[in-house]
């Protein structure tokens, strides 16, 4: 597969390593979440097949961690970006 | 013996001679031969045997959708089995060899499988060997793989290199026929950069097996001119001998290209073949179209051949088939081929046509609405039993057989993404579906469009559309019309073959039917039709037509076998590469490796990293020896051991501290300058993760170590949690494992060793330099250094490290220096040794389902913050009031062996799963302690200090004594770090 | 209609009249005491033990191809019960002993053959942890045995000893370990499923269960609804997309396995063997074809293909550790869609829906556990409890923390 | 200023780099570098740059860029984050002087010891790179900088002047299985 890095332009996935989906961002609050909270988020997948958001390392390149929208059935991806920009737009900060 | 059966012509060297072999004899060719049409000139027909029934077989094709003409290709540990000798290029010294017969291919004994072919149908064997059930292994099965398998490996390593590469292109055309040229002629002038590949060794697919003219030439004078333009084009590639084997996503795509195959000895260190990845914009195929032939009974013996193939190698490789040839076909391209093969003055003994109006010739006889219903031939074709419209029969004298059922398509590299090919019913048979490969698109033959003209204009067309460019101008040639009249086999009483490889009969296809395997995945599974080397290529067509027929369906709704990559057959060592023996991982020395091979030492695999496992010294002829001696010198003196193999990431930034308090369960904020303290990572599901120290060099700059086996993933998790989970933190990470040297000095005499090369303006005594004391210091005179006082050994240590260049001079250094010590270096056995005499947890601990508690550091989980898996460490399934606790192991006999491993249980009582109480980790034999020792997890292990229990070991018959220890074996109150 | 050898010779003398369908082709009844979804290999077996040993025969498979048409016709046939943890080892080592029956239990030949799989070690941290397993494996009740270098040597001669980057140390082998024929055991469930009255219907899709007040009263088919005591869930792959149908979420990602198939060769491997220093195990089946696999392509997929970078991985293992199959071709490769739960683990349970039951999240561990996954599944599909050997697989086990997994990587599905 | 009396070895374990050529391609050990990562500190992103761009006097290098310029010159190595080399004698200083340039508004590490650097030059240098790496190495331009897998070996390769020599900056632990990577495919470039 080839994946679009927002700044290197196309680069095969092999040079990627892949952590699963990009929901892994939302780690609950500390401080309000439950223990249910803690166990759909460490543990349970929407595993769509379809559009899936995930999240890819890019170990072999600029070490970037990225939210690639791939499509489960066909391959296809239609959005790569930059995951702190991702995390920074969810409100994510220290 | 001569060529017997060359005729005129074709585009073999005749100016050359080339001798090979086959089954030991020996024949002469040509430049320009295949090894078949070389074999068919000699008048060889007989060239293998199928694979159940052990029938006589000659080929079928003259390309690589050849079922029957497999070989042995080569000798001792190039012998390279199943290869088609219809692509097989011939050389001088060839030597080739029959396959799957005994004693020989004229006499095989196993074709007495053919006499009992009615018992061997479909699936007969899921229906028996049953009884008694001990009997499979032990008889029937053993047969039965014996029997089975085509070729065979020479179970010698191969000694050829393989190489792989990368090439990139904004046009991929595959297959260099009439579509595939005119479309690279079209390319070309775009200025884009264009690969041409095809399978075959000369450019220009059917155009050069057949007689006709494009522009009132020859067609092979168009090719050539073709040729030679795309050869003087800058951006143009042009790859014969390649088979592009799959179609991947995104538009990468594999290729094999063949370097050395065609050679009789190639210059030494040529690769013998290459795994192109090719990165494609946009791909064209142009693959051309495959023969099919009709199904009648015994209607696979050699001389029977496709109509098409027997054009090839009579106009191509000017070879016959045999003196005397019939035709037996259902549409125009069988009367094609008896026109050539009689213009070269052989005979035609008449051409059979199923159709009624079948167009009439002046030089031979034709049989309209006539059928081949049977052959005969032992070895070989000799008679083809003909019924004629009106229902009476004929016997045709006649050693080839060309049978033509029209063409399909090569729809293969369409498929390899699940894409499925849709049926056109005025050609009978299936064309690319709508869901091709993205980038992908099909022109010529492969498209259905069969006139070479058509196949032209299009390939010209579509590359220009894709391309944006102008058309190069099509050519006049031949342009036939090109429906095909459906005629898929001969109703008969005996067995007419579909899949020739297999043994795959009309009679297998109704039987499957019969018994309801009626998908055509079901079909292909029970009668394994279309699952031989060739792919069914030439079978599947059929074998679906039948099941449409007896389902009563239409031929789409039985569906079609997706094609898988590889499109053909491709070499294992062509996908590995340079992979292999030494080179299947890179190496990573340590900057003392020099100098430690030097000492002799011995070097063991740790991940990627070669590390000296122990030195032997004189006289020592056991490895326990040495290792007990590294130990004793250590703890008695003064040791040296290169752990340049730790990660160390270097974490800067005003948030530092911060980040290292989320990363690690316990507490750094409050870690002064100048210290080092110790770190335990835990997953986000509350499972120990890695351990290290970090040390601190300033405010906002600290040195994280990691486990060697751990550095990688611990530096993505560290960049995850500050991209995805902090990404407003200020802090910046990098990996600085390369750039250091790192030797730990241990032992009481550690510190007066480094005075010696440690620069006097820093103070190392304990006051200056207390235990997990850190800093930039510098050595020898002015080298740039870093101390660290933290201990793995359990005795007063030091990590030091300086530049990786300088590693191999800092360690002759610290020996010379240390001579007065009685210093030793000391391998990773002793490093183990000596962590399991002091109790400190390592990779067999840290397990990957050991959390802090079982560690024995459950308090270290700090609840005053926020880390990663400190939540989900708190489960109760984790905090069980009987969790396994590290413990120490001692064999109550001192002389007793403890083994890795092994299972603890009580010390009388049943030895089972039920009762199984917890395991050995780690175990060594301590020269401290004189006595094997041993580290693990024993259910609330905490509080069964000093209880005698069992050790079993079954798998290695194992069973001790031993008693539960403190694992601190060696001062447990740790006076000697900080001495 | 009774499968022998006596049958096959009557047969071929009468010109094979006689042989009928293996199975039947029905309509759905309106309402089923179970239905099964999922025609694949643990559906069909559920539907065999529910028949013939919980007596419970009012079943429908329904499958949306055609039987056999996932995974279990779609691995690497290997089958063994080499497992280290206890959630693990009786269950693995109670589906062995039913491979070990099951020609005569099904009257059907899937030719299971016992000739050993041996897993090579290549460092002693692997040492250790092969010998704790091949502990557990004995303390089971299963069979272990560890080789050293020679041993190893003695049995594969040709295997890479003396130019390896990482060289073979020794061996876990299990010699009751081996291979079967996968369609096979797919037909062999179905034909006798069929027989005790189970009815087996092909092209049927399910799109959507009907669930009035908690409780699960049916599927919606393409073949319409089909009304049900117990719907039990049982496609492993799919697992996701169909549970998405009642709302659940599941602790399962899924993931696409290649697999490959050389050219058939004469007789070179005797049994199973697995490369512990790369990814690679292979054995050759009795066709002659080397079978062979290695890791998942690594990223969720339902495409039942995968992409290159994952075939030469496998090649570069297969050449390190048996360089004399350079010449040897690729003939084959393909892929299936793994259930890859969150621990490596399976789960067989209830679901929160009354009526709702739940088999997946196999892993690459699905065709070995065909068998006793359909036992157990029935066992608890006819008693509402679980079997003794499967009482670990609950989906509450994230929750409690007790998760099985073998390979200690934690909650990322992919590395297991 | 320095005297100590420690003497390096390359990466390649030799007291001098190494040099082989096959055909017309010619591969040499390059110890002559010192360097040092320079990653900007969250908020002062624009004025690290402005820091490099003196530095290099020039612009800062970009994604895919490296600015090829004396004494010091740089490349991109990933957001906000960049290396910077040297003449080789520089390395006791190097990261100081780089401390005090960039001041708060950088992390500066040292990196001089962490890769081995091989230059590689010919006209069948690109054949040879296609042997090694996905790189489009005939689309590369002068000035473009990529990192890479070279046989499992992530790396950086440099497109420099003359157009016909990359460098090429690998891991130092592995310098010996790099080098025979490039050396195998040296051999089979210039056979093929």
């Amino acid at each position: 597969m080839i994946i679009n890095h927002p700044l290197l332009g196309p680069r095969d996935s092999a040079e990627f390593v892949y952590l699963g989906d990009a929901s892994l961002i939302d780690r609950p609050d500390p401080e309000t979440a439950t223990p249910e909270d803690w166990h759909a988020y460490a543990y349970l997948r929407d595993n769509v097949a379809g559009d899936m958001r995930e999240l890819w390392f890019h170990e072999g390149g600029d070490r970037s961690w990225l939210v690639v929208t791939r499509n489960t059935l066909t391959h296809e991806i239609s959005k790569v970006e930059m995951a702190r920009d991702v995390a920074r737009a969810q409100g994510r900060s220290k | 013996m001569t060529q017997i059966n060359r005729v005129s012509g074709g585009q073999i060297d005749r100016s050359a001679t080339f001798k090979f072999k086959f089954d030991g004899k020996s024949y002469t060719g040509h430049p320009g031969d295949t090894l078949a049409s070389a074999l068919l000139a000699n008048n060889v027909r007989l060239m293998g045997r199928s694979f159940k029934y052990h029938r006589p077989r000659g080929p079928l094709t003259a390309g690589s959708e050849e079922p029957n003409a497999i070989v042995e290709l080569g000798e001792g540990a190039r012998k390279e089995p199943n290869t088609r000798a219809t692509t097989a290029e011939l050389f001088d010294g060839l030597v080739a060899n029959s396959q799957n017969r005994w004693p020989s291919l004229a006499f095989d004994a196993m074709a007495i499988n053919d006499r009992f072919s009615n018992f061997l149908t479909a699936g007969f064997y899921y229906k028996t060997f049953m009884w008694p059930a001990a009997f499979w292994e032990k008889l029937y099965e053993p047969i039965i793989r014996k029997a089975a398998g085509l070729g065979s490996l020479s179970m010698q390593e191969d000694p050829d290199v393989y190489d792989k590469g990368f090439r990139h292109c904004d046009l991929l055309i595959v297959g260099a026929g009439p579509a595939g040229l005119m479309a690279a002629l079209t390319a070309a002038r775009s200025g884009q950069q264009i690969i041409l590949a095809d399978e075959d060794f000369a450019f220009g697919g059917r155009l050069i097996s057949e007689t006709f003219s494009v522009d009132d030439a020859p067609a092979l004078d168009w090719v050539k001119a073709a040729i030679a333009e795309l050869s003087s084009c800058p951006n143009v590639r042009l790859m014969p001998r390649t088979t592009v084997i799959g179609a991947f996503d995104h538009g990468i795509y594999g290729a094999v290209e063949r370097i050395t195959d065609h050679l009789r000895n190639a210059p030494a260190g040529t690769p013998r073949q290459i795994l192109w990845r090719i990165y494609a914009k946009q791909t064209l195929l142009t693959a051309g179209a495959t023969e099919r032939p009709i199904a009648f009974d015994n209607n696979d013996r050699p001389g029977i051949m496709l109509a098409g193939a027997m054009r090839a190698y009579v106009n191509r490789f000017g070879a016959a088939p045999a003196k005397r040839v019939a035709i037996f076909t259902n549409n125009d391209d069988g009367h094609r081929t008896a026109a050539d093969l009689h213009a070269k003055g052989v005979k035609i003994a008449s051409v059979i046509d199923t159709r009624p109006d079948a167009p009439k010739s002046y030089d031979y006889e034709v049989l309209s609405g006539a059928q081949v219903v049977n052959t005969m031939g032992r070895l070989g074709l000799t008679f083809a039993e003909v019924k004629l419209a009106d229902g009476t029969m004929r016997t045709v004298e006649c050693g080839a057989l060309g049978v033509s059922g029209g063409w399909n398509p090569n729809v293969h590299l369409t498929c390899h993404q699940r894409g499925r090919p849709t049926w056109n019913t005025d050609l009978a048979a299936f064309v690319p579906g709508g869901t091709l490969p993205p980038g992908m698109r099909v022109a010529g033959a492969a498209q259905g469009i069969f006139s070479t003209q058509g196949a032209m204009q299009s390939g010209a067309q579509i590359a220009a559309d894709m391309l944006g460019t102008q058309a190069a101008p099509s050519p006049t040639t031949e342009d036939a019309p090109t429906s095909q009249t459906p005629f898929w086999y001969v109703e008969g009483c005996s067995r007419a073959w579909l899949d020739q490889q297999n043994d795959v009969t009309v009679k297998d296809v109704k039987l499957s039917h019969q018994e309801g395997f009626r998908s055509v995945e079901h079909l292909k599974r029970y009668t394994t039709l279309g699952m031989a080397t060739d792919q069914g290529k030439t079978s599947n067509i059929g074998g679906l037509a039948i099941m449409a027929e007896l389902a009563g369906k239409a031929i789409p709704e039985v569906g079609t076998t997706i094609f898988r990559p590889p499109y053909t057959p491709t070499a294992i060592g062509a996908l590995a590469g340079r992979m292999r023996g030494k080179d299947f991982h890179p190496t990573r020395l340590t900057p003392s490796h020099y100098w430690a091979k030097e000492q002799g030492a011995v070097f063991v695999e740790v991940g990627n990293w070669l590390r000296a496992q122990w030195f032997p010294r004189p006289g020592e002829t056991h490895w326990r020896e040495s290792v007990d001696r590294e130990v004793r010198q250590t703890r008695a003196s003064v040791g040296v051991c290169d752990c340049t193999t730790l990660g160390k990431i270097d974490v800067q930034g005003t948030d530092a501290a911060t980040f290292l308090n989320k990363i690690y369960c316990n507490g750094f904020a409050k870690l002064a300058v100048g210290k080092t303290r110790y770190g335990l990572m835990l997953r986000e599901d509350g499972i120990a993760m890695d351990d290290g120290t970090a040390g601190r060099l300033a405010e906002d700059h600290f040195v994280v170590t990691t486990t060697t086996a751990n550095a990688v993933k611990v530096y993505q998790h560290m960049e995850f949690l500050r991209q995805c989970l902090c990404p407003d933190m200020d802090v910046q990470l990098i990996s600085t494992t390369e750039g250091w040297a790192q030797y730990a000095v241990a032992g009481p005499n550690s510190r007066k060793l480094l005075q010696k090369i440690v620069d006097p303006e820093f103070d190392i005594s304990n006051d200056g330099f207390p235990f997990m004391a850190c800093a930039n210091i510098t050595v020898c005179g002015g080298l740039r250094a870093r101390l660290f006082r933290i201990s793995f050994s359990g005795e007063l240590a030091f990590e030091i490290a300086v530049p990786s260049r300088y590693g191999d001079a800092l360690m002759r250094r610290l020996m010379a220096e240390g001579e007065e010590f009685d210093v030793t270096p000391y391998g990773t056995e002793a490093l183990g040794v000596m962590r399991i005499e002091k109790g400190h947890a390592a990779g067999n601990e840290l397990n990957g389902t050991t959390t802090a508690l079982n560690l024995g550091m459950g308090r270290m989980v700090s609840k005053a913050k926020d880390s990663i898996g400190s939540k989900l460490s708190e489960r109760d399934g984790l905090n069980r009031a009987d969790a396994l606790m590290q413990i120490g192991i001692k064999p109550v006999d001192a002389n007793d062996k403890i083994t890795a491993g092994g299972h603890l249980m009580a010390k009388d009582g049943p030895v089972d799963a039920a009762h199984d109480q917890g395991y050995v980790t780690s175990a060594a034999f301590s020269p401290s302690l004189d006595s094997m020792i041993g580290l693990g997890f024993l259910k609330n292990g905490s509080t069964r200090v000093g209880e005698k229990m069992r050790l079993v070991s079954p798998v290695t018959n194992l069973t001790v004594d031993v008693e539960i220890v403190s694992h601190h074996f060696v001062d447990p109150e740790g006076d000697r770090v900080r001495a | 209609m009774g499968y022998s050898g006596f049958k096959v010779i009557k047969e071929a003398l009468l010109g094979h009249k006689g042989w009928t369908p293996a199975w039947r082709d029905p309509e759905p009844k309106a309402h089923y005491d179970v239905v099964i979804i999922g025609g694949g290999g643990h559906g069909l077996a559920t539907a065999h033990y529910l028949a013939k040993v919980y007596g419970v025969r009012n079943v429908a498979v329904i499958e949306k191809g055609w039987i056999g048409g996932g995974n279990v016709g779609r691995n690497t046939t290997i089958i063994r019960s080499n497992y280290l943890l206890d959630g693990n080892e009786p269950f693995y080592e109670f589906s062995l002993k039913l491979w070990e029956g099951l020609e005569q239990d099904l009257n059907y030949n899937a030719m299971v053959s016992q000739r050993g799989i041996m897993n090579l070690i290549h460092s002693d941290a692997q040492r250790d942890a092969f010998i704790r397993r091949g502990n557990a494996m004995i303390l089971n009740g299963a069979d272990a045995e560890y080789l050293d270098e020679a041993q190893v040597r003695a049995e594969y001669p040709f295997l890479n000893f003396d130019d390896a980057r990482f060289p073979i140390k020794g061996g876990l082998a299990q010699r009751r370990g081996g291979t079967v024929r996968h369609d096979a055991v797919a037909w062999g469930y179905a034909r006798s499923a069929d027989q005790h009255g189970v009815d087996i219907i092909q092209n049927c899709e399910v799109t959507g269960f009907r669930i009035e007040g908690g409780k699960c009263l049916g599927v919606e088919t393409s073949k319409g609804f089909i009304g049900a005591g117990k719907v039990a869930s049982c496609v492993a792959g799919s697992s996701g997309r169909l549970m998405a149908k009642a709302n659940m979420r599941l602790p399962i990602e899924s993931h696409v396995l290649q697999a490959f198939v050389s050219e058939g060769l004469k007789p070179v491997l005797p049994g199973v063997i697995t490369f512990g220093a790369g990814h690679f195990y292979v054995s050759q089946s009795n066709k002659g074809g080397l079978v062979f696999g290695g890791d998942l392509d690594g990223y969720n997929s339902y495409a039942q293909r995968g992409n290159l970078p994952v075939v030469e991985d496998v090649c570069e293992g297969g050449m390190a550790i048996m360089p004399m199959i350079g010449r040897a071709r690729l003939l084959r490769m393909w892929g299936g869609i793994m259930d890859m739960s969150m621990d490596g683990s399976p789960i067989i349970d209830r679901t929160h829906i009354d009526g709702l039951y739940f088999n997946g999240g196999w892993c690459y561990g699905g065709f070995k556990a065909t068998p006793a996954s359909g036992y157990v599944y029935a066992h608890l599909l006819a008693n509402d409890a679980p079997h003794p050997t499967a009482t670990a697989y609950r989906f509450n086990r994230f929750q409690t923390g007790d998760m099985i997994d073998e390979k200690g990587m934690g909650n990322q599905p992919n590395l297991h | 200023m320095f005297v100590h009396d420690l003497t390096p070895i390359t990466a390649l374990g030799g007291a001098t780099p190494q040099v082989e050529t096959v055909g017309t391609v010619t591969l040499s050990e390059n110890p002559g570098l010192a360097l040092a990562s320079v990653m900007a500190r969250v908020g002062f992103e624009t004025e690290c740059t402005k820091h490099l761009a003196d530095l290099l006097d020039g612009d800062a290098p970009g994604p895919g860029k490296c600015r090829l310029h004396d004494p010091e010159a740089a490349f991109w190595m990933g957001p906000d984050q960049w290396m910077v080399g040297a003449p080789y004698d520089t390395h006791e200083t190097l990261v100081g002087d780089l401390k005090t340039r960039f001041e708060n508004t950088a992390s500066v590490t040292e990196q001089s010891d962490a890769w081995v650097c091989f230059d590689l030059r010919g006209a069948k240098m690109e054949a040879v790179m296609e042997l090694c790496c996905n790189l489009n190495i005939r689309a590369m331009q002068t000035g473009d900088a990529q990192r890479t897998s070279i046989h499992h070996l992530g790396c950086f390769v440099l497109r420099r002047d003359p157009e016909d020599g990359v460098r090429i900056l690998g891991p130092r632990s592995s310098a010996g299985s790099l080098h025979h990577a490039l050396k195998t495919a040296m051999v089979s470039a210039n056979l093929l």
